[in-house]
Parts: structure tokens; sequence; C-alpha cells
């Protein structure tokens, strides 16, 4: 059997652990054992996935297997991975293990709560080691769908309704995506040749008819762009990370919404290049706005998930803004952006959930002063709102620079024009942010209350000292992970010229 | 056999759209259910004949009238059944107060 | 000269250890662990800059420039990639000189002026991260390691203004200067793009020893009516004199003097600020190319310096009186350079000239600095209204503060003389009219700088019978002495043969008309200042009075904050994010419900269908049927 | 039966009129009663136009099942749901206009259908017997129909104590 397999093996173990768990502390080993070898796992993939580069081979996806499960429309188990997908998994086991940690202590029905979410992490494995459309497309609704639950039942405030928006409009998603999954299958080969959903064998058979790719490029990247907050399908964001608990919006801002990126360069670029070509500069466009106009956004609001959500809509719209600009250089910036927002992102939401399970609020007119009361969570949310803005030596600077730098490289003027216009988004990220901590972090308490609140427990220093050191240390040493999604990358731009 | 077949099927045709306007102009449903069989019997009338003149040396067409005469009785019977239940709670046998089950 | 390295890695070493040990260790201990930090790096940089001005001169009689250090730290394409790496010229060691000399100052000095203050530790770990950006700024190879250390000196001032974070003035003051770096930073950033796009490198050596790439490569491509190079070095120059608190963006200055006072003196008023001159000054030969953008840095640091010298004149804030004040001597240095037209030694006086008196300048405003430092210990307020006669209780402040005031005044043979005289020369040559500007300007330091001065230590005699201000521990006075001789002979250093715009050795010799103008116009202002605030008496408030209107503006710094305030809170906040943060949940998030709506609303209609009633449904089932004959009939038959 | 050609038209316009009448009596009628009366001459009549197409075991099984079963259920039921001499209520006239109309005009589209229909020309052939009719209920081969057959027993069963069930008094 192929390792890759073990991601989606090990968490199923790790559901059948939780099952017959049977207390707290019970659960929480289960729970720190098997995410700890979700990353061990993941980590050994990336260095073997190194070693085996180093040692030459060039092979475009390493260590493929496949196998037929449903023979009648040609549908595989095939995984693989290439460097962006190796970025991706080891995002993934990262957050899942700082989530962990993060949800310590979640109520009711904690049992319950670690099943779904490990369901949701089985499903983004699954997602990013696929390399077949239809498997992969499965895995995209098996990590949807415990989303519904997860927030319907453990979120807070409008859960009923955020949980019902943000389904529906995925679901909404999914739908284009099956669309222009069937349509790809259907073109995926040459005439009389044997339709494949494998997404190499499509890219290498190149069959799919350029009328064709008007109508499916828009359909995919729009499918996996709902997911990924472009402008104007966005909203399910806000509202959905508002409502969710802690582990769940760190890893659906976390790792959720890179899977619309993620989707958008697997499936829309790498298989339709030409309609990427002669359609990126409408998307360029929407995803152009919503760089400013998320930022924009979160400047006045007053919910510090809503702030954060508002931010990884502008931040999410660089992504999948760089994903458009179809040169390598920023498209390793689009993957950074997707590893570094994944990071703080998700340090973000796991630092507010500690605020509010304290403070009982999230409402910043509410909150001030909590430097002198919290320091260790502050100091960390200061971390948090500098790589936010893109700090050097923190992840988010690397990853924006690479992108505007790449951006800028395009020949077309109207495209540079717009990376201008996507800078000034640096300016006010570092608005939105400085109001926060000024308001909240600094200056005197607000609520005598909160003066008899306590710092963080060890548990939620880890989870948040993880995630810094991520951040920083792709921020200190960003060359090696630039180069293996950048040589990753050639396969795609090759055939985008 | 002089009668022609297409008199058999007129005569059933009238009985049949008989039944279709005593079934939505009837509130009571008991006038209903005639109407039914009366609309089952012209069709019960429709296969014989056709049986008869179409495929003289078949019987599928006797034997499902044979068979439509039987789940007709049977639907009879449990219909008349659900219709003194529902005089016993309502004392009323009219179709239009009886939407309960609507949505 | 590989242990250069050193003097980067020191600090930051300092920061890690200070700031994750942070409540562990004692502040005692902290402090001076810093501080050893600082001494051993300036050592090592006393070390760099004698080793380096000592090395052979090459053939042209330059001083030939090295690379001791440099590695690959991220590649975006195949010419364009961020090397981290340690890039030694004339004015790169200057500064290394400089930033060290103030910043060890500032530790010795910190260790008596924040004894006592609560985030100590903290305090001494971000001196160590500001030195540590601060010096990997001046040494960087290339534009985007500059820019890097850019931003991280921009977060380390944020972090330090803000420092008294219980504070509300302080958290708005830290907030103001960040974002409004931020914003320049962005010019900054997009001007490195252009750059960058034309010419395909970041690296200084290579942009500056091909200039005109810059032109060649853009190829006459215009934008507004200038050309796409001038576009790119002006932005740039946005970003310097964001940084350097040129007027419009001069704002977050004066705000940020709610920082600790060693902070202002190190950050504020010696190094930090003058990061801008320095950007310019790096890329002067790229800068010459594009005479339209001199022209325009010229007249941003000559209207910056006669505003903020105007404004200094009414501030009553001591610490504001030497914001304004710095500001108006950056603009000096970035006239200089405005003013410096090509590369050769004479025509390119404005270069060195700007370098010296950023060197002198360095010196003699973090003396001020720490002088009203002192001072402030001692009386716990800014206001003016609170001191004078204090020369009798700090002899050691005052000598020192007064030898300060000279050297700002112009006034021979303190170093200020020397290096405004070269400044002065340099812009008379290249246009009178700047000429007479630039030297009423300097007039007017005078005048300001002896207010202060005389406001601080004659004025009045203090009612001191509540609590008499006391001469400040030796920690703080050792720095004060230091510096103050090093004003006094720094005017001597032969600066000329060590940093000259094409690196050949230029003698300074002093122009001695210009040189007189600029003493007497200095002598009378000081007179002016001592006839007005040697004692106690009615005149200045006389005068106040007489132009009122003048003097509210000027004191209320002519609204340029107010303008501030409209625009990013009514514009910005009010037109913008509100409208769209309206727009977002009540059209775009509408549109997203209104098809849930319009759902729920449709099978509320429908399901009327469902009505229960049989003989609805067999109406629609005859309906249906007849209709489907009808029209089978129709078509088919 | 070997009727004269004429007997067997007379007859069959006989029945014919009967059962025309009848049908629109039955669903016109406003007596619950009567209108299962005129049923039940439909019926018999009905059985009557099997007995002339020579399916004389059909016509046993409508009259046995039919009129025999059936319509003494619907009596009964008539008399336990309405007292003697009570009129049924109508729907409105304009209903009931409509209602024919609807009629009308589905019996004008099916006439329309069956008269431009050209029905193929069949040889008249022998008729099966009633052995024949037996075989093919019980038989298992091709055109033989013993598991509809069980089918409808088992569903007649089911109705009987479906029947009882819903209608006995709780």
């Amino acid at each position: 059997m192929n390792f890759l397999s073990l991601f989606v093996l090990i968490p199923i173990l790790m559901m059948a652990g939780l099952a017959i768990a049977r207390d707290m502390k019970q659960i929480r080993t289960v729970a720190v054992t098997f995410s700890t070898l979700q990353l061990g796992l993941a980590i050994y993939t990336a260095i073997k996935y190194m070693a085996e580069r180093a040692a030459g081979n060039a092979e475009e996806m390493l260590f493929q297997a496949s196998t037929i499960w449903y023979e009648p429309l040609n549908i595989h188990y095939a995984v693989g991975v290439d460097g962006i997908s190796i970025v991706m998994l080891l995002l993934t086991a990262i957050i899942v293990f700082a989530g962990v940690f993060a949800s310590w202590k979640i109520e009711p029905l904690s049992k319950e709560f670690f099943l779904w979410l490990t369901l949701l992490s089985i499903g983004v494995y699954g997602f990013f080691i696929s390399i077949d459309l239809f498997t992969m497309f499965m895995f995209y609704e098996v990590a949807l769908i415990p989303m519904y639950l997860l927030i319907g039942v453990w979120g807070s405030g409008k859960k009923n309704y955020s949980a019902m928006k943000l389904t529906l409009m995925l679901m909404g998603g999914s739908a284009l995506l099956m669309l222009g999954i069937l349509g790809i299958y259907y073109h995926s080969a040459p005439e009389g040749g044997a339709l494949t959903m494998n997404i190499l064998e499509i890219a290498h058979n190149n069959a799919i008819p350029h009328e064709w790719q008007y109508y499916l490029f828009p359909l995919t990247f729009v499918g996996f762009g709902i997911l990924g907050a472009m402008f104007p399908f966005h909203t399910w964001s806000p509202d959905g990370h508002a409502s969710a608990p802690t582990a769940v919006s760190m890893l659906h801002a976390g790792v959720l919404m890179k899977l619309g990126g993620y989707g958008c360069f697997r499936v829309a670029i790498y298989l339709m290049p030409f309609a990427a070509q002669e359609l990126s500069w409408i998307f360029l466009i929407l995803t152009g706005v919503s760089v400013v106009y998320g930022a924009f956004s979160a400047c006045v609001q007053t919910d510090l998930k809503y702030i954060n959500a508002y931010s990884s809509v502008s931040h999410c719209g660089l992504v999948l803004f760089a994903i458009l600009m179809l040169n390598n250089t920023a498209m390793t910036g689009a993957v950074m952006q997707m590893l570094s927002h994944g990071l703080m992102t998700a340090l973000f939401f796991a630092l507010i959930g500690m605020i509010y399970g304290r403070t009982h609020t999230r409402d910043i007119r509410e909150m001030g002063g909590l430097m002198q009361i919290m320091p260790f969570l502050s100091v960390c949310y200061v971390i948090a709102g500098l790589a936010s803005l893109g700090l050097p030596g923190l992840s988010g600077f690397v990853a924006e620079m690479t992108i505007f730098v790449g951006s800028f490289q395009h020949t077309d003027t109207f495209h540079r024009v717009f990376t201008i216009v996507a800078c000034c988004s640096i300016v006010i990220t570092a608005v939105y942010i400085l109001r926060v901590v000024g308001k909240l972090l600094y200056g005197a308490v607000q609520d005598e209350h909160h003066r008899q609140l306590t710092d963080a427990t060890w548990w939620e220093r880890l989870s948040a000292v993880t995630l810094i050191i991520c951040v920083a240390a792709i921020g200190c040493l960003p060359g090696w992970i630039s180069n293996l999604i950048s040589n990753s990358l050639n396969a795609i731009v090759e055939r985008l010229s | 056999m002089e009668t022609p077949m297409i008199y058999y099927i007129v005569l059933s045709l009238v009985m049949f759209f008989a039944g279709v306007y005593g079934f939505i102009t009837r509130k009571n449903m008991l006038m209903m259910l005639i109407s039914i069989e009366l609309m089952l019997n012209a069709v019960d009338i429709n296969f014989a004949v056709f049986n008869r003149f179409l495929f003289p040396g078949q019987m599928e067409g006797m034997i499902f009238s044979i068979f439509a005469i039987a789940i007709a009785a049977a639907e009879t019977a449990i219909a008349i059944a659900i219709i003194i239940n529902i005089y016993r709670h309502i004392s009323n046998i009219d179709a239009d107060n009886l939407d309960d089950m609507k949505y | 000269m590989e242990y250069t390295v050193f003097i980067l890695a020191l600090p930051l070493a300092m920061f890690l250890l200070l700031g994750l040990l942070d409540s562990k260790l004692k502040p005692r201990v902290a402090g001076i662990l810093g501080t050893m930090g600082m001494t051993v790096c300036t050592a090592l940089a006393y070390l760099t800059a004698y080793q380096f001005f000592t090395q052979p001169r090459n053939a042209e009689g330059v001083i030939p420039s090295q690379v001791p250090f440099n590695v690959e730290w991220l590649r975006f394409t195949e010419h364009l990639h961020i090397d981290l790496g340690i890039y030694l010229d004339p004015i790169s060691v200057m500064m290394l000189v400089v930033i060290t000399t103030v910043s060890l100052m500032v530790h010795i000095y910190s260790l008596g002026y924040m004894h006592g203050e609560k985030g100590f530790q903290r305090y001494y770990a971000f001196l160590s991260l500001f030195s540590m950006s601060m010096l990997g700024l001046v040494v960087a190879t290339n534009i985007f390691q500059m820019y890097i250390f850019w931003e991280l000196v921009g977060v380390s001032s944020f972090l330090l203004i803000g420092f008294y974070y219980t504070k509300p003035s302080a958290v708005a003051a830290s907030k103001k200067a960040f974002i409004v770096t931020r914003f320049a930073d962005l010019g900054f950033l997009i001007g490195i793009l252009i750059l960058s796009f034309f010419t395909k490198t970041f690296d200084f050596a290579t942009l500056t020893a091909n200039p005109t790439a810059i032109i060649s490569e853009s190829a006459g491509a215009t934008f507004l009516g200038c050309s796409v190079a001038s576009w790119a070095l002006a932005l740039i120059f946005m970003g310097g004199a964001g940084k350097s608190a040129m007027f419009p963006l001069h704002i977050w200055l004066p705000d940020a003097m709610e920082g600790p006072t060693p902070v202002s003196a190190l950050i504020h008023a010696a190094t930090m600020v003058v990061a801008g001159v320095y950007l310019v000054a790096r890329l002067f030969p790229v800068y010459c190319v594009t005479p339209e953008v001199l022209d325009l840095i010229t007249t941003v640091g000559a209207i910056t310096a006669l505003y903020a010298a105007i404004v200094a004149c009414v501030q009553t804030d001591i610490k504001r009186v030497l914001a304004f004040s710095t500001i108006s001597q950056i603009a000096f240095m970035i006239v200089a350079l405005g003013v410096a037209s090509d590369t050769n030694l004479h025509t390119g006086l404005g270069y060195m000239a700007s370098m010296f008196h950023l060197f002198t300048h360095a010196m003699f405003k973090a003396l001020l600095f720490l002088g009203a430092g002192a001072i402030i210990h001692a009386v716990h307020s800014n206001e003016m209204a609170d001191m004078g006669g204090l020369r009798k209780y700090m002899p050691i402040t005052h000598i020192t503060f007064l030898i300060a005031c000279l050297a700002i005044a112009g006034i021979p043979p303190f170093s200020g003389f020397f290096s405004k005289d070269e400044i002065l020369t340099a812009v008379m040559e290249k246009s009178t009219f700047w000429g007479v500007w630039m030297t009423v300007v300097a007039g007017l330091t005078a005048f300001y700088m002896f207010r202060l001065y005389f406001r601080i230590f004659w004025w009045k005699d203090t009612d001191c019978s509540h609590h008499t201000p006391h001469e400040a521990p030796a920690t703080m006075t050792l720095p004060l002495i230091f510096l103050a001789l090093v004003t006094c002979v720094a005017g001597f250093i032969p600066f000329g043969e060590l940093v000259s715009v094409n690196g050949e050795p230029y003698h300074i010799h002093l122009n001695w008309s210009v040189a007189t103008t600029s003493i007497i116009v200095a002598v009378c202002a000081i007179l002016l200042a001592t006839w007005l605030y040697m004692k106690e008496n009615k005149k200045p408030t006389a005068m106040a009075n007489a132009t009122r209107t003048l003097h509210t503006a000027a004191y209320r710094r002519f609204y340029i904050d107010e303008i501030y305030l409209f625009v990013t809170h009514k514009i910005i906040f009010g037109l913008i994010s509100r409208p769209i943060a309206w727009f977002d949940r009540h059209i775009i998030d509408g549109t997203m419900d209104m098809f849930a709506h319009v759902t729920q609303w449709v099978s509320a209609r429908i399901k009327g269908l469902q009505s229960g009633s049989i003989q609805a449904y067999v109406w629609i089932l005859i309906v249906g049927t007849l209709l489907i004959a009808t029209l089978t009939i129709c078509y088919c038959l | 039966m070997e009727l004269l050609p004429l007997a067997q038209q007379a007859i069959f316009y006989l029945l014919a009129i009967v059962i025309v009448v009848c049908s629109i009596l039955a669903v016109t009628t406003r007596r619950i009663l009567r209108a299962a009366t005129y049923l039940l001459f439909v019926l018999l009549s009905t059985a009557g136009i099997y007995f002339m197409l020579d399916y004389t075991f059909l016509g046993s099984v409508q009259i046995a099942v039919y009129a025999g079963g059936i319509l003494v259920l619907f009596v009964f039921s008539i008399l336990l749901t309405s007292k003697p001499g009570e009129c049924t209520e109508e729907k409105s006239i304009k209903q009931r206009i409509l209602g024919l109309v609807a009629a009308i005009a589905g019996a004008a589209v099916c006439a329309y259908a069956l008269f431009t229909y050209k029905w193929p020309e069949i040889e008249t052939q022998e008729i099966q017997s009633i052995n024949d009719i037996g075989h093919a209920l019980i038989g298992m081969d091709k055109f033989q129909y013993l598991l509809p057959f069980e089918a409808v027993s088992v569903l007649l069963l089911a109705c009987i104590i479906g029947a009882i069930m819903i209608a006995r008094k709780r």
C-alpha cells in the first residue's frame, strides 16, 4: 500500500480510537497521539519528497498509486504529491495539531466534536493527496459536510443561520464544480480515446477543446473560488467564522479555504490553460477588488472574528489574485500566502477563541488593556497581527512580497496596475490590525471584571507557540519552501506558455 | 361480430368521462368512489375489447380485466373502510373537509 | 572583515534572549546584558570603520567598497532575488559608527533613566531589535534588504513609542507613526517594484554602477506626463520622506515623542529618521539621472525646513520643539541631497554636506534629547512653563545642552557649523533663492533653540520648595559628556576625505562669504532670543498676541494633523470603509440571503398546490393531460 | 352464441343506451343511493357487453365481484354514512359547468384520437375456453400468471384485514 494513504488511514483509526474512548482524558490522549502521528507523517513525507527530488526523480507527482473503484466512469482512487500538496499537507497537519490543543476543553459532546473534526481532516488530507478528479471532489464534500454540524452544534451566536448559509453557499460551489468536473471528464481524451478522471492524464492528453474551456474554466474557478472566499461569494465566511467554535474556525480558515486556492491551481488553471489565459482578467478584477474591499470592510468591524474573517477575505483574495497572474513567481507567492495565511489566521482564531473563552465577548468596544491581564495571549496576538500586516521575519511578508514582485513581472500593464492596487491593501491591513491591537490590548482596562481573568494555560500556550514557531520559521527561512513550491509549479507554468 | 370495435370504445369513452365528471364535481366521497368505479369499468371494457378485436388469439387483456376487477374490489373495500372511519371522526364525508394532510 | 556579521547578530541575539526570557531575568541584569552587547557591537563597528577607512585606496583614489557577507535569502525570478548581506562603503560605515555610538549612549543612559520602570527588560529587548534593524538597514546590499529592515525599524519604532501602552496618547501616537510610515512605505514598495521591473535587479551595486538603466529600459514609458523612471524614484523618495518625516508626512514624528525620551533620542532624532536621507544617498547616482525628482526633493525639503522651523518657534513642550527641530534639520540634509546634481566632486558637494550634517546632527541631536530627558527626569514635566532657572541645579546638563544648542545654531567651532556651512554653500551654488531661504531657516533654528535653552535654564527662578530638581545620575551624565565632546570635535574630522559623492577625497574648505553670513544671522537670532527670553518678561506674550492668527496656526502646526484626522476618519472610515461594510452586509450578503428568501417564498407559494384536495389534483391532472394531448395532436399528427 | 346479427345489434344498442344513460345519471343524481343503483345497472350492462364479446368468464366475474360484492359494500356504507332521503351537497354550478367542459373536452380529444387512428383489420379467431383461462391463471410459463394471481390474492387478504382494522371501532 502506498504510504500516502496513511493520511486518510490515520484519521480513520483516530475516529475508531475516539469511538471507544470513554472519558475526556482518553479522548485527549487519542487526539493528541494521532494528531502528532499525522504531523510526523507530514514531515516524513516532506523529507522523503525532497530526498527523492534531490535524487533526481523528475516525475511530476511522486509516490503515485492508483486503484480503480468505479469502473463505468473510470474513477480511480489515485494519489500522488508534488511540492504544493506537500506544503498543504504540512499546513493541515500543523493546524490539526494546534487545533486539538485549542479545543482541549470543548463541551458538550467532546467525543462527537473530535469525531467530526477528524472526519473533516480526512476530507482535507484526501483532497490534497488525490489526483483523480472525482475522488478529489468526493473528499472535498467529505470535508464540507462536517462543517455544518460542527458549527450548528458547537457554534455560538447565530449558529444555525451561519451553518446553513455556509453549507448552502459552499454546496452551490460544489454544484458548479460537479458540472465542471463532468465537463472535463467528457473531454478528457481525444476523439475515441479512453476517458479519464486522472488529472495528470487529462493534462497529458490536453484534449479539452478551447470552446469548452471557456465554459469549464469559469465553472471550476468559481466553484473553487467560492471556497476561497472570492468576491462576491465571500459572505459565508464572516458569518461562518464568527459562529464556528475555535478549532473549527482554525481549520476552516486555515485549511479549508485553501482547498479553494489549491483546486484553482490543480484543476482550473492546470487543466484549462487556454481559458485561464483568456479569461483571467475577469477574475483578476474580482479578486483585486476583494483584496482591497475585504481590508476596508475589516476596518470598521467591531467583532474580533468578523475583523479576522474580512482580513481572510482580503488575504485569500490575494491568493487567487496571484494565481491568476499565471507566472511562476506569483503562483509561488500564492502558495506561500496560502501557507502563511493558513498559519496566521489559525493563530488568530485560536487566540480569539481563548480571549472569548475568558471575557465572553468578542466586541472590541467592550474590552481593553488585555496586555496587563493576559500578557502571553496579548503578545501572541501582537505577533499574529504583525505577521498579518506583513512584518519581515514573519511569514506574511515573504508571501506578500513574492506575490507583488511576481505579479509585477507580468508583461501586461493592466496586470501591473492591478498589482499596485492590491499593494494598497498592506496599508489598510496595518490600519485595522493596529486598530484592534490598540483598542483591545493596549490602553486602560475597560471592564474591571476582566482583571480577575487568567493568562493562557499550558495547552493554549502549546497551541499558540506551535503556530508562531511555524510562522516565524517560514518568515526567517523562506528559501527552501519557496524552491519546493516553485519547482513544482514549473509543470503548470509550462502548460500556460 | 357485426358491431364494430369503435362502438364499444365510444361506449367506454362516455362511461369514462362520465366518471371524470362525477369525480370532479361531487363532494361526497362515496360519490367520488362511484365515479372511480365507473372509470375503472370503462377501462376494463377497453381491455376486453382490444383483446377481443385486435389480439383474438391471446388473453392478456381479459386477464388484465380480471386483475383490475380484483384490485378494484380491494381498493373499494379499503376506501370504504377509510370513509367509514372518517365519518366516525367528523360525521361528514365531504372531500373538501379533508385537507389535514396538505403540505 | 567577516566579523561585521556580528554587528548584526549580536543585537539580534540580545533581542531574542531578552525577549524570550522576559520576566525570568532581573531588570538590572537585562539592562547590563543589553548594554554589554551593544558595547561589543560598538567596538566592532569602530574596528570596521578603522579597517575600512585605512585600507589602501584604488587608482582613482576611491576607497573600494566591500561585501564581506552575502547569502541568498529568497529567490523570486532568475534575476530578482533578495539577498541578506553586508555592504560596506563610506556612508554605510559612517552610519554604522553613528548608530552604534548613539545606541550605546542610549543604552547606558537608559540604565538610569528607565530605572524601576515596569517592562525594563522589554525595553532593552526592543532597543536591541531596533539596533539590529537599523544596522541591517544601513549595510543592506540590495534595495529589498533595505525594505525588509526598513519595515523592521518601523515596527520597533512602533513598539517603543507605544512602550507605555496603558497611556492612550502613546497608543495613538504609535499607531499614527506606524500607519503614516506604512503609507509612505507603500510608495517605497511600489517604487521598488517599478525599478526592479525595468532594471531586473535589486542590487545597489548594480543599480548605481549603471544608473541610466532605468531610463533606457523603461524606454520612455510615461504615466501622467512624467516618465516611469521619475515615478519610480519619486515613489521611493516617498518612502524616505515618510521615515524622515518630510512634509506632509511629518505628522507622526512630534507625536512619537510619547515614547520614552532615550528612545526619542535614538530613533526619532539620530538614526531612524535619517533613513530617508540615507536611502536617497544610497541611490544617489540613480537619482542623478532624473533631475526633476531631485528638484522635487529640494522643494519638499525646503518647505519642510521652513515649516518645521516656524512651528518649533512656538511650541511649549520641549520634546516637541526638539522634534520639529529634528524635522527641520533632516530637511536640511534632504535639500542638500536635492541640490547635488551630479556625481562629480564639485556639483555633488551637497551629497557630502548632507552626510556630514547627518553625522554631526546625530550626535548633537542625541545630546539634546538626552539632555531634555535628564531635565524631564528632574522636573517630571515636558512643559516649558514648569521649567526655568535650572542651570543652578543641573550644571552638567546645562553645559552640555548649551554646547548642543550652539552646534545646532551653527556657531563655530562646534560641529554643526561646519556641516551646515557645507550645506548652505551647496545650496547657494545651485540656486540663490533656496540659498537665502535656507539661511533664513538657519536663523530660525538658532532662534528657537535658544528660546528653548533660555526657557529651560534661565527665564525665571523656579519655586523649588516642594521638589528640588537634581542632577541626573552618572549613567545619564556620562553619555551627555561624551556626546558633548564629540560635538565639540566632530567638526574637525576630515569628513570629505572619507565620504564624498564619488568616493574621491574632497578637502573641506570653508566658503567664507556663506559662513560669515550664516554666523551673523545665527548670532542675531541668538541675541534676539536672549533679549526675549533671558529674563521672565511679557514681551513674548505680547508678540504672540500681536500675531495671534499666525501664532495659533503655528502652535496648532498649521492644522496639518486636523486635515489628516479629517481624511482618515471622515473620508477613509466614513466615506469608504463604512459604506463598503454596509454594502457588504446589505447588498452582497443581502443578495445571497435574497436567494434563500426567494427560494422560501417560491416554495411557500408552490406548496399551495399540494392542497390535499383530491379534486384539485384531478383538475390539474385533467388539464395537464388535455394540454399534452392537444399539443401532441397539434404537432405530431 | 348464435344470435342473429340483427339481434346482436339490437342487444348492443340496448346495453349501450342503458350504460350511457345510467352512467350519466349515476354521476348527476343527488341521491346517493340512487347513484349506487344506477351504478349497478351500468355494471350489469357491462357484464352484458362481456357476454356479447364471448368473454363469459369475465362477465361472470363482473357480476359476481362488482355487482355482487362491491355494490353491496357501497350500499352498506351509504346506509352507514347518510340518512335516508338525504341529498348530497353539490358543488357550485360554475364548478359543475367547468367539470362538464373538462369532461367533454377530454372526451373530444380522445374521440378525435380514436377516430383518426387506423385500426388494423384482424381475422376473428376461436375464443379460448375457461380451461385455458384457468391454466393461464395458475401456470408458470410465459403468458401465464401465477405470480400476479398470488400477489392479488395476498393483496385481497391484506385488504380484508386492513379494512377491518381501519373500520373497527376503537
